[in-house]
C-alpha cells in the first residue's frame, strides 16, 4: 500500500546544528497520489524526501511507508524508488545494467525475469534502443528517462522525485513533465515529487505541499493554492508573474494604498471585521491576469503608467507603475496599448487578497486564518 | 592566414621545452641505442667505436647474471606494486570516511615520500639491522633468534619491498584519496536505494570510478619499481647470495664498475621494451576491462 | 512490527557503526604510528651519544630512565661541516630547475592544448614515451653533451637536464585540457595577446596544479644525488645530499651523526611540504581521476 | 690574473709573463684522512713548493667515494677528468687506458729513489709508472685486551702464529659473552677479501692465473673458505650473520675480541674512549707457508684530458711529486704507511700517536717484504663490493664454502672478461 | 554606429567539414535594435554570433559593423562585447578586475576613468557591494550582472549575448531578462541576443531570427513571427504549448482532415487557389489559445476527447484527442471541464496557417510564399 504518511517530522543535520533543515513537518499522502513538494532553494524539500527514501536520519516525528514506520529501516528495505536530480546513473555500467541493478541485489528474481522487467520499463519509457549504451552516451532527455526507468523496474509502492526535470531545457522539460504525468497516470503509482518550479508542481501533481525555511506553508490541489493562497509567502511563490503586492491600509470600507484607494463590498466588508481582529494594515494581492484596463474614469480603477510591453505569444505583459510601486498585468495579445501612458485598471473583488502584514495570513482565503498554519517570513 | 600564424604560435611556445627535452633526454636516450650496437675498444674514449650489431643483446640474454637480477626486479615488482596500490588505495578509503584529524593522517602518510632514498636507507639500516635494529629487539622478545631482514636471501627482496612501501605509499594515496574525493556521493545514494553497500558499494561503485587512477598509478608504479637500483644498492649491494639484484642495479654496474657501456644501454633498452609490454598489457587488461 | 524492535535494531544499528568506526580509527591512527615510528626512531637516536647507539637497546627520546641527550650531532654539523652552504646550494638549484620546469612545461603544455598546430599529438607521444627510458641509461651521453656543452661544474648542468622531465608536461596537459575555452574566448574580446592569455588567464588558473608540479619537482631535485655529483665537481658547490652523504661515508662509524644528517637533511622538505600540502591535494584532485 | 680552468690549453695567462696554473685534483677521503688531504694541499697552494716562475695552485674536489670512480670514468668519457687523481694501486691497471702515464711529461728516474721500493713497485704496471704512490695501507689484527684478559689470556702477548691464534679465539668463544674474531668490521665482501686474500696468500694460495683467471677455488683458497664458514659454524667464533655494521659495532662496545681491518681503522678506534684495543701482525693464518699481509695503496695520476698542455701536466706530476713525499702527516695522522723513504726517518711520522700501536708493526712487515698488493686485474673494478660479496655468504652462511666459491669465480671473471 | 549586415555568409568547421554549420545566411541588423537568434540546438546560432564576434573565421560572405567589412579583424578591434553562457568570468580575479581588465589592456584610458567606468556600470547592473569579491562567491545572477558589466564598461557598438541567461534557474531567469531589457533599452546599444528559448526571443526583441540547421528561417517582429510563421518550422518552434498540426487535404473549399472537416471562407479560398498552384495537401496549423470550446453541434466544429486537464495558474491546458492525433488547447482558468468526455473545438479562420506539406511553406502567411524562404526540414 502506498500511503506516506509524515508526523511531526523534523530534521536537524548533524555537520550544522544550528539550522533546522525541516521543522515539525505533518502529512499524509494517499496511495496512488501524486504529491509535490515545492519551496524556494534551501527550504528543505530535498531534506523531506531524503528522509523518506531513508538517505538521512529522521531526527525527530516518525514517516511510515504502507502501515511500518521506517525510521531506521535502510533505504533498500523502503520499497521506495528514487530519481535524482541529475538522474546518479551509474556511470560505468549501460543503461541496462543501471535498470537492472537493483533489482539483482534485492529480489531473488531469475536473470530472464530481470531482462523482461527492464525491457517493459525501457518499452514504457522509450529507450529501448538505448540500453545498451553509457549514461555519458546519451542525451540528457535520454538519461532522465533511464533513471526513471531504473525506478520503475524496482516496482515499488512510491516513487520519489527531486527535481528530475530542472537539468533539461526548457522544451524537453515540458515534453518530460507530460511523459511523467502519463506514466504516473498508467502505473497509478504514489509519487513524491521535489521541484522549485512552481509551474512544474500546478500542472503536475493532485496536491501540492509549498515549504518554506523548513516548514510547511499549505498543502492543497493547485487550485486551492492558486486562488485561496494561506499566506502571503504562498501567494508570492506561486504564479509567473508574481502576484501583485501593494501595501493599504484598511479605512472603513476603503483600502488607502499608495496612490490609489480601493472600496470593498459590503460582504467583504464583512469578512474583513470578523477576521482582522482590529488588525488595519494589510498587504492587497492581486494576480496579473485578474486585473483588466478599464475606461478612463470608470468607478474603483486605479491610474497606472505602463513601462513596458511585452508579447509573449498569446498574451501581452504590461510592467505598470502606481506611484512607484512596479505592478504587471497580463492582458490577451490582441490588447495592445501603446507605452508611455497613463491606463485606468480595474479588478474585481473576488479574485482580491488580503494579507495581515504582521504575520502574513490570508484573512480572506478559505475558513480564514487558522492556527495551524504557520505565518509567513 | 590565422592557421599559419597559430602555428608559428605553437612551435614557438613548444620551443623552450622541445629544445630541452631534445637535447638532455632525446638525444641521450638515441645515443644509448647506437652505443648498444657498439663496443669500445678504449673504455676511457667513447669516440672510438666498433660496431657489432646486436650482439649485445645477444650476450645479454644468454647472461646468467641478466637473469638472476630480472628475478629479483621481478620479485621486487611483484611484491612492490600491489602492496603500494592495495595499501594506498586502503589508506585513501579510510581517510575518506567520517575521521577525526583527516589532515594529521594524510600528513602523516605523504611525508616518507619527501625523504631521499639515501635517508630512507639510512634509518631502515638502523630499523631492519639484525643484532641492532629496532624490530629485531622487540621481536625478540617474542620469538629467539630473530631473523636479519637485509641478511637472509629469502627475506631481503620483502624487506627492501616492504621499505620501499613505507617510502611511497604517499604518493598513491593522494592520489587515491582525490580519485575518491571526486566520486559523487550521490552514486552511493542511488547505489544504498539499490541495496548495494559495503563490499558491493565499493566493487560496483567506488572501484569502476576509480579506474582511471587506479590503471594511472599501477603505470607510474610498473614504471618506477621496475627501475628499482637505489635500495640494494645502497643496502645490499646486491647480496646476500645476488638475492636482491636487480636489473638497472645491475645495468648501473655494468656502465661504470665495468664500463661496458653498449652493454647496459643494451640492457635499458631491454627494460624499455619490457615497460612498454606492461603499459600495452595494463591498458589492455585494467584499461577497457568492462566495455 | 512493533516499534520496540524498532528501536531495539536501530540502537544495534548505531553501536555497529560506533564500533566500526572505532575500529577505522584505530587501524587508521595504528597505520600512521608504524609509519611515523622510523621517524620517531631517526630522531631520537640523533640525540643520542654515541656509545648509547652501539646497545641494541631503543631509547625514546624523550628519555624514560634519564638517557643522556646530546645535541652534539647537530653541533657538528652546523659547526664542521659546510651544511649551511650545501642547503643554500641546494636551495639554487632546486628553486632554479623548478622555476624552469614550471616555465618551460608550462608554455609548451598551453601549445600543445591551447593552439592548434600540425605535429602535436606526435610531440605528446613521444614525450609521454620518454618516461620508459631508464635514468641511468642516459647518465654517459648525458655527461658527453653536457660537457660539450660546457655545463660541467655549473647550476645549469645540473639544472638543464632535470628540466626535461616530461612529468610536468603530463600533468598539466591533463590539467589545461580541461580548462573552458571560453575565458580564453572573453579574453580574446578584450584584447589580450596569446601571451597575456598565458600570464593573464591559464597561468593564474592553474596556480593549484602548477604549485603541486613545484613542489614535485622540488622534492625531487631536491633529493637528486648522482647526477648533481657527476656534474658538480666542487665542495662548496655539493647539494646537501651530496655533501651528507660524503660525510657519512668515513670508516670512522659515527651512527649519531649519521642519524642527524637524515634528520637535517629532510627538515627543509618537510617544512616546505606541510607549508604546500594542502596545495597538492588540491591540485590531485582538480585534475580528477589523474587518467 | 685568471685562472687557467679545464680545458684551457696550458692554462696560462698572458697577464705580463707570470703565469698561473689550476690544477684541479680529485680524490676520495673522508672521515679521518679528509681533513690531512685538505691541510696538505692547503699547504702547497701557500708554499708554493714548485721550483717555477709560475703560479701554481691546487684546486681540491672531494668526492664520496662510492661513487668516485664512476664520476672519474664518466668525467674521463667526457673529457672532464681533472688534472690530478688519486687512484687505488689496485685500479692502475683496469685504468691504464685513462691516465697518462707519468714518463710523458717528467724523468721518472729521477724520482724513482725517493720511494720505498714496495711503493715504487706498487705504481709500476709492466715497467710503466702509471702513478706516484702515496701510501700503502695493508691490513693487521685490532684486539681487545680487556676481552683478552677476561679470557684468561696474556693481553700484552697477543697471537704471533696459527696455533696461538687459535687458542685465542677459543679461549674468548669459551670464557666469555663475546664473539672472537670479525672478518671484517664492515662485514662487508672487499673487507672480507682482504683477510681471505691474506691467509689464503699465506698458504702459499694464487688469487689469479695467468690469464687473469681467478683462482679462488685453489687448495689455499677452499681451506680459508671453509674456515670462514667454520669460523660463524662449529668454532662459534662469531655469529654467522651479513649483517653489515655487526663487527664493527660489536668491536668498538667491547663484545667482539679481534678485528680484522686497514691502517685506517686507528683513527676510529682511537675516537672510541673507553676501548683498550692493541695490534697485531695477521701472519697467524693455519698452515702458513709464508708471511704474507694484504696491501693496496692510494696513487697520483694524471687522467688523460685533451688539451692540457705538457707543461701542466709536467707542473701537476711535481706536485704529485711534492705531495707524496714532503708530507709526513700523510702516514702520522692518517695512520697510513708513507711513500717516501725520507719521511720514514721523520720526527713527525716518528712521534705519531700510532706508530708504536700500530706503524712500526706495519713498518717492520714493509720491511720484511711480507705485503703482496689487491691483484691489479685487467679490467672492471677490483673494489667492488658485488665481487666479493660471496665470502660474506660464506661467512653468514647463506652459501655452502664450494658453492660461495664457485659463484665468485662467476661474478669475478665476468667482471674481468671484456 | 552599431549597425550590423551579415551577406551571404558561410561557416564549415576544419574539424568537421561535412557539416555545413551556417549557409548562405544573409541580414541586416540596424543601429540600436535588439536582435535574437534563435533556434534549435545545433542550428548555427553561437557559430553566427561567433563569427560576429571574431572568434571564428569566416568561411564565405562579408560580415560588416558600421561601414567597415570585418573579416579577419581580430576580435578586440570589431568593438564589440560579449556574454557568454557560463559568463567565462576569470576565477582569480575580482569582480572589479574582471571588468576593467579589457579597458586596462586595450585602451589608455586612466586608471580613475577606467574605475569610474566600472563603477557606474556596477550602480546600473545593481552590482556595487559585489565588485570586491570573485566570481566563485557570487551567486548565478551576479555573476550574469558582472559579466554583462565587463561587456557594459567597454561601451561597445555592438552587444553580442551568447544564451547569457540558460544557466540560471526559472525565476531569476525571468527577472534578468526584464532586467537585460531596461538595461538595452537605457543604453540603446545594438544587441545580438542568441537563445535556444523561444519564450526569451519572444519576449525581448524587436526582432528575431529563426535559424535551423544553418539556415535562416525566418526574420522579423515577434509578432510576425508568431503571428505569421513563414514556415512549418518556424510555427512549430515558437509558441508552448505548441501549434496543433494535422495533415488536411483541400477539397474544394473544404479542409478534410482525420475524423474533421472544416470549411473555409470564400475569401480564404481565393487566396488557396492564388498560392496553392494545385497543392492540395496541407498541414493545417492552430494555436491553442485560439481554439475554444463551442456549444455541441454548433456548425465547423471538431469533436475532440478531454484526456488530460492541466492547471497552470491563470490558465488551463486541455489535453485532447481528435481521433488519434494529440491536440493541445488553452482556455482561462475559469473553464475547467471535467476530463474524460467529448467536447466541441471552435476555432477562427483568421488564426488558421495552412502549410504546403512538400515545402512546409505557409501559403496564407504575409505577402504568400516567396523564393527566399527555405522550406522547413
Ligand atoms: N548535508 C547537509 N549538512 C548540513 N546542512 C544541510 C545538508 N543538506 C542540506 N542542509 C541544509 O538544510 C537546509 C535544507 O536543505 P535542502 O537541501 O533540503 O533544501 P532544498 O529545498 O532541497 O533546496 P534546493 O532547491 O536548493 O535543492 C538548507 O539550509 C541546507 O543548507
Ligand atoms: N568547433 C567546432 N568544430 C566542428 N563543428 C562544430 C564546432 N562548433 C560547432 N560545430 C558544429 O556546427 C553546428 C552548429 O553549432 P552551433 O554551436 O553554432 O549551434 P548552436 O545553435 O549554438 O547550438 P546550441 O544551442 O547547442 O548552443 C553543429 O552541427 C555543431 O556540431
Ligand atoms: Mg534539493
Ligand atoms: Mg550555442
Amino acid at each position: 500500500m502506498g500511503t506516506v504518511n509524515i508526523e511531526n517530522v523534523r530534521k536537524v543535520y548533524d555537520g550544522d546544528p544550528e539550522v533546522v533543515a525541516v521543522e515539525d513537518v505533518s502529512f499524509d499522502i494517499a496511495d496512488g497520489e501524486f504529491l509535490t513538494i515545492v519551496g524556494p532553494s534551501g527550504s528543505g524539500k530535498s531534506t523531506l524526501l531524503r528522509m523518506i527514501a531513508g538517505l538521512e536520519d529522521i531526527s525527530d516525528g516518525t514517516i511510515r511507508i504502507g502501515d511500518r514506520v521506517v525510521n531506521g529501516v535502510q533505504p533498500q528495505d523502503r520499497d521506495v524508488a528514487m530519481v535524482f536530480q541529475n538522474y546518479a546513473l551509474y556511470p560505468h555500467m549501460t543503461a541496462r545494467k543501471n535498470m537492472s541493478y537493483g533489482l539483482e541485489l534485492t529480489t531473488d528474481l531469475s536473470d530472464e525475469e530481470i531482462q523482461q522487467r527492464v525491457e517493459e520499463a525501457a518499452e514504457m519509457m522509450g529507450v529501448t534502443e538505448q540500453l545498451d549504451k553509457r549514461p555519458g552516451n546519451l542525451s540528457g532527455g535520454q538519461q532522465q528517462r533511464i533513471a526513471t526507468g531504473r525506478a520503475i523496474v524496482r516496482e515499488p509502492s512510491v516513487f520519489l522525485f527531486d527535481e528530475p526535470l530542472s537539468n533539461l531545457d526548457a522544451k524537453l522539460r515540458l515534453h518530460m513533465r507530460t511523459e511523467l504525468q502519463q506514466l504516473q497516470d498508467k502505473l497509478g503509482t504514489t509519487t513524491v515529487y521535489v521541484t522549485h518550479d512552481q509551474e512544474e508542481a500546478m500542472t503536475m501533481s493532485d496536491r501540492i505541499a509549498v515549504v518554506n525555511a523548513g516548514e510547511l506553508q499549505q498543502i492543497g490541489t493547485p487550485e486551492e493554492i492558486y486562488d485561496e493562497p494561506r499566506n502571503l509567502f504562498v501567494g508570492d511563490f506561486v504564479g509567473s508573474p508574481p502576484m501583485n503586492q501593494f501595501d493599504v491600509r484598511l479605512d472603513g470600507s476603503t483600502l488607502v494604498g499608495n496612490g490609489f484607494t480601493y472600496e470593498v463590498s459590503d460582504s467583504t466588508q464583512e469578512r474583513l471585521d470578523q477576521y482582522a481582529q482590529g488588525v488595519d494594515e494589510f498587504v492587497l494581492g492581486i494576480r496579473p491576469e485578474n486585473i483588466t484596463i478599464a475606461d478612463d474614469g470608470a468607478p474603483n480603477t486605479i491610474r497606472a503608467h505602463l513601462d513596458v510591453r511585452e508579447p509573449i505569444g498569446s498574451d501581452n505583459y504590461l510592467h505598470m507603475d502606481i506611484d512607484g510601486q512596479e505592478c504587471w498585468v497580463r492582458v490577451p495579445g490582441e490588447v495592445k496599448p501603446e507605452t508611455n501612458q497613463e491606463l485606468s485598471l480595474a479588478f474585481d473583488e473576488d479574485h482580491l487578497h488580503l494579507f495581515r502584514q504582521s504575520d502574513g495570513i490570508n484573512i480572506l482565503a478559505g475558513e480564514g486564518p487558522s492556527a495551524e498554519i504557520p505565518p509567513a517570513e | 592566414m590565422g592557421l599559419r600564424k597559430e602555428t608559428i604560435e605553437g612551435i614557438l611556445w613548444s620551443l623552450p621545452y622541445l629544445a630541452v627535452f631534445t637535447v638532455f633526454l632525446v638525444w641521450p636516450a638515441v645515443k644509448g641505442l647506437y652505443m648498444s650496437l657498439h663496443t669500445y675498444p678504449n673504455k676511457f674514449d667513447l669516440t672510438e667505436t666498433e660496431w657489432v650489431g646486436i650482439q649485445n643483446y645477444v650476450e645479454l640474454f644468454q647472461d646468467p647474471v641478466f637473469y638472476n637480477a630480472m628475478e629479483g626486479t621481478l620479485l621486487f615488482v611483484a611484491v612492490s606494486v600491489p602492496a603500494l596500490v592495495i595499501l594506498g588505495l586502503v589508506m585513501a578509503l579510510g581517510v575518506n570516511r567520517d575521521v577525526a584529524g583527516k589532515r594529521t593522517l594524510r600528513a602523516i602518510y605523504f611525508s616518507p615520500y619527501v625523504l631521499t632514498v639515501a635517508v630512507v636507507a639510512l634509518v631502515w639500516g638502523q630499523v631492519y639491522s639484525q643484532s641492532y635494529g629496532l624490530i629485531n629487539y622487540y621481536l625478540g622478545f617474542v620469538i629467539e633468534n630473530p631473523p636479519g631482514w637485509l641478511t637472509s636471501p629469502d627475506l631481503v627482496m620483502g624487506s627492501l619491498a616492504f621499505m620501499t612501501v613505507w617510502w611511497l605509499v604517499g604518493f598513491n594515496f593522494v592520489i587515491f584519496l582525490a580519485a575518491r574525493q571526486s566520486i559523487p556521493e550521490r552514486l552511493y545514494e542511488a547505489a544504498r536505494l539499490d541495496g548495494a553497500t559495503g563490499w558491493r558499494a565499493f566493487r560496483d561503485i567506488t572501484l569502476p570510478q576509480m579506474r582511471n587512477s587506479v590503471v594511472f598509478v599501477v603505470m607510474v608504479q610498473f614504471i618506477l619499481q621496475f627501475q628499482v637500483f637505489a635500495q640494494p644498492y645502497i643496502m645490499t649491494q646486491g647480496g646476500p647470495s645476488n638475492s636482491s639484484d636487480t636489473l638497472v642495479y645491475y645495468l648501473y654496474r655494468s656502465a661504470f664498475s665495468q664500463q661496458q657501456f653498449g652493454y647496459g644501454a643494451a640492457m635499458g633498452y631491454v627494460l624499455v621494451a619490457i615497460l612498454i609490454l606492461i603499459a600495452v598489457i595494463n591498458f589492455k587488461v585494467i584499461g577497457d576491462s568492462n566495455v | 512490527m512493533s516499534e520496540s524492535t524498532q528501536s531495539q535494531s536501530l540502537r544495534a544499528y548505531l553501536s555497529g557503526d560506533a564500533v566500526r568506526s572505532a575500529l577505522l580509527h584505530v587501524f587508521l591512527y595504528g597505520l600512521a604510528l608504524l609509519m611515523a615510528v622510523p621517524y620517531l626512531y631517526t630522531i631520537s637516536r640523533s640525540f643520542q651519544p654515541n656509545e648509547l647507539l652501539r646497545d641494541p637497546r631503543p631509547y625514546w627520546i624523550p628519555p624514560l630512565v634519564g638517557e643522556p641527550i646530546t645535541f652534539e650531532h647537530y653541533q657538528y654539523l652546523l659547526n664542521n661541516t659546510l651544511v649551511v652552504e650545501w642547503t643554500i646550494n641546494t636551495f639554487i638549484i632546486a628553486g632554479g630547475a623548478t622555476i624552469l620546469i614550471v616555465a618551460i612545461d608550462s608554455m609548451i603544455a598551453f601549445s600543445l592544448t591551447r593552439l592548434d598546430w600540425p605535429g602535436q599529438g606526435v610531440i605528446m607521444g613521444i614525450i609521454l614515451a620518454s618516461f620508459m627510458v631508464p635514468y641511468y641509461m642516459n647518465i654517459v651521453p648525458l655527461y658527453q653533451i653536457v660537457s660539450n656543452l660546457g655545463l660541467i661544474n655549473s647550476y645549469w648542468g645540473v639544472i638543464m637536464p632535470a628540466a626535461a622531465s616530461p612529468l610536468g608536461v603530463f600533468l598539466l596537459y591533463q590539467f589545461f585540457r580541461d580548462i573552458p575555452e571560453e575565458y580564453e574566448e572573453a579574453a580574446r574580446l578584450d584584447g589580450f595577446s596569446t601571451f597575456q592569455v598565458y600570464t593573464r588567464i591559464i597561468l593564474p588558473l592553474a596556480k593549484p596544479i602548477l604549485s603541486a608540479l613545484a613542489l614535485f619537482m622540488f622534492v625531487y631535485n631536491w633529493n637528486a644525488f648522482l647526477w648533481p655529483l657527476l656534474v658538480l665537481s666542487n665542495e662548496t658547490a655539493y647539494t646537501l645530499p651530496i655533501g651528507l652523504v660524503n660525510l657519512y661515508q668515513g670508516n670512522i662509524d659515527t651512527p649519531g651523526l649519521h642519524m642527524a644528517v637524515a634528520i637535517l637533511g629532510s627538515l627543509p622538505l618537510f617544512i616546505i611540504y606541510l607549508l604546500f600540502q594542502g596545495q597538492i591535494v588540491r591540485a590531485v584532485q582538480m585534475q580528477g581521476a589523474t587518467g | 690574473g685568471g685562472t687557467g680552468g679545464d680545458g684551457g690549453d696550458g692554462g696560462s695567462t698572458g697577464d705580463a709573463g707570470s703565469e698561473s696554473y689550476e690544477i684541479t685534483f680529485w680524490e676520495l677521503f673522508s672521515g679521518g684522512e679528509g681533513p690531512i688531504m685538505e691541510s696538505i694541499v692547503n699547504k702547497f697552494n701557500e708554499e708554493q713548493p714548485l721550483d717555477t716562475s709560475a703560479e701554481v695552485t691546487i684546486n681540491r674536489q672531494r668526492t664520496p667515494w662510492n661513487e668516485y670512480y664512476n664520476k672519474l670514468f664518466t668525467a674521463l668519457s667526457g673529457d672532464q677528468a681533472p688534472d690530478m687523481a688519486v687512484m687505488h694501486a689496485a685500479y692502475l691497471r683496469a685504468w691504464g687506458g685513462g691516465v697518462d702515464s707519468i714518463g710523458q711529461y717528467v724523468d721518472t728516474g729521477t724520482f724513482q729513489d725517493d720511494y720505498t721500493e714496495s711503493h715504487w713497485n706498487l705504481v709500476t704496471v709492466e715497467d710503466n709508472v702509471n702513478a706516484l704512490p702515496m701510501d700503502l695501507h695493508p691490513i693487521g689484527v685490532y684486539y681487545n685486551k680487556d676481552l683478552f684478559e677476561e679470557a684468561g689470556l696474556d693481553p700484552e702477548s697477543p697471537p704471533t702464529n696459527w696455533s696461538e691464534f687459535e687458542e685465542a679465539g677459543n679461549a674468548v668463544a669459551q670464557n666469555t659473552d663475546a664473539a672472537a674474531f670479525t672478518q671484517s668490521p664492515y662485514n662487508d665482501g672487499f673487507g672480507s677479501f682482504r683477510t681471505w686474500s691474506t691467509w689464503v696468500k699465506q698458504q702459499g694460495g694464487s688469487l689469479y692465473d695467468e690469464e687473469w683467471n681467478p683462482t679462488f677455488d685453489s687448495e689455499a683458497g677452499m681451506n680459508i673458505a671453509q674456515l670462514f664458514s667454520d669460523m660463524t659454524g662449529d668454532m662459534g667464533w662469531a655469529p654467522a650473520t651479513s649483517e653489515d655494521t655487526w663487527g664493527n659495532n660489536a668491536f668498538q662496545n667491547g663484545s667482539c675480541a679481534m678485528a680484522m681491518n686497514g691502517t685506517w681503522y686507528v683513527a676510529a678506534l682511537s675516537g672510541v674512549d673507553d676501548l683498550n684495543w692493541g695490534f697485531f701482525e695477521p701472519t697467524v693464518g693455519p698452515n702458513k707457508q709464508q708471511d704474507k699481509v694484504w696491501a693496496d695503496g692510494h696513487s697520483i695520476v694524471l687522467p688523460k684530458k685533451e688539451g692540457r698542455s705538457d707543461k701542466k701536466s709536467e707542473l701537476a706530476a711535481r706536485a704529485a711529486h711534492w705531495m707524496t713525499t714532503e708530507n709526513p702527516s700523510w702516514g702520522a695522522e692518517a695512520g697510513h704507511l708513507p711513500a717516501a723513504n725520507s719521511i720514514y726517518e721523520s720526527d713527525a711520522f716518528q712521534n705519531s700517536p700510532y706508530y708504536d700501536k700500530t706503524l712500526n708493526k706495519y713498518v717492520g712487515m714493509a720491511e720484511d717484504g711480507d705485503y703482496f698488493y689487491h691483484p691489479k686485474v685487467p679490467n672492471g673494478d677490483p673494489n667492488a663490493q658485488n665481487w666479493y660479496t660471496w665470502l660474506v655468504d660464506i661467512w653468514a652462511h647463506n652459501a655452502e664454502p664450494q658453492a660461495g666459491v664457485q659463484s665468485g669465480i662467476e661474478t669475478v671473471s665476468s667482471g674481468i672478461s671484456e
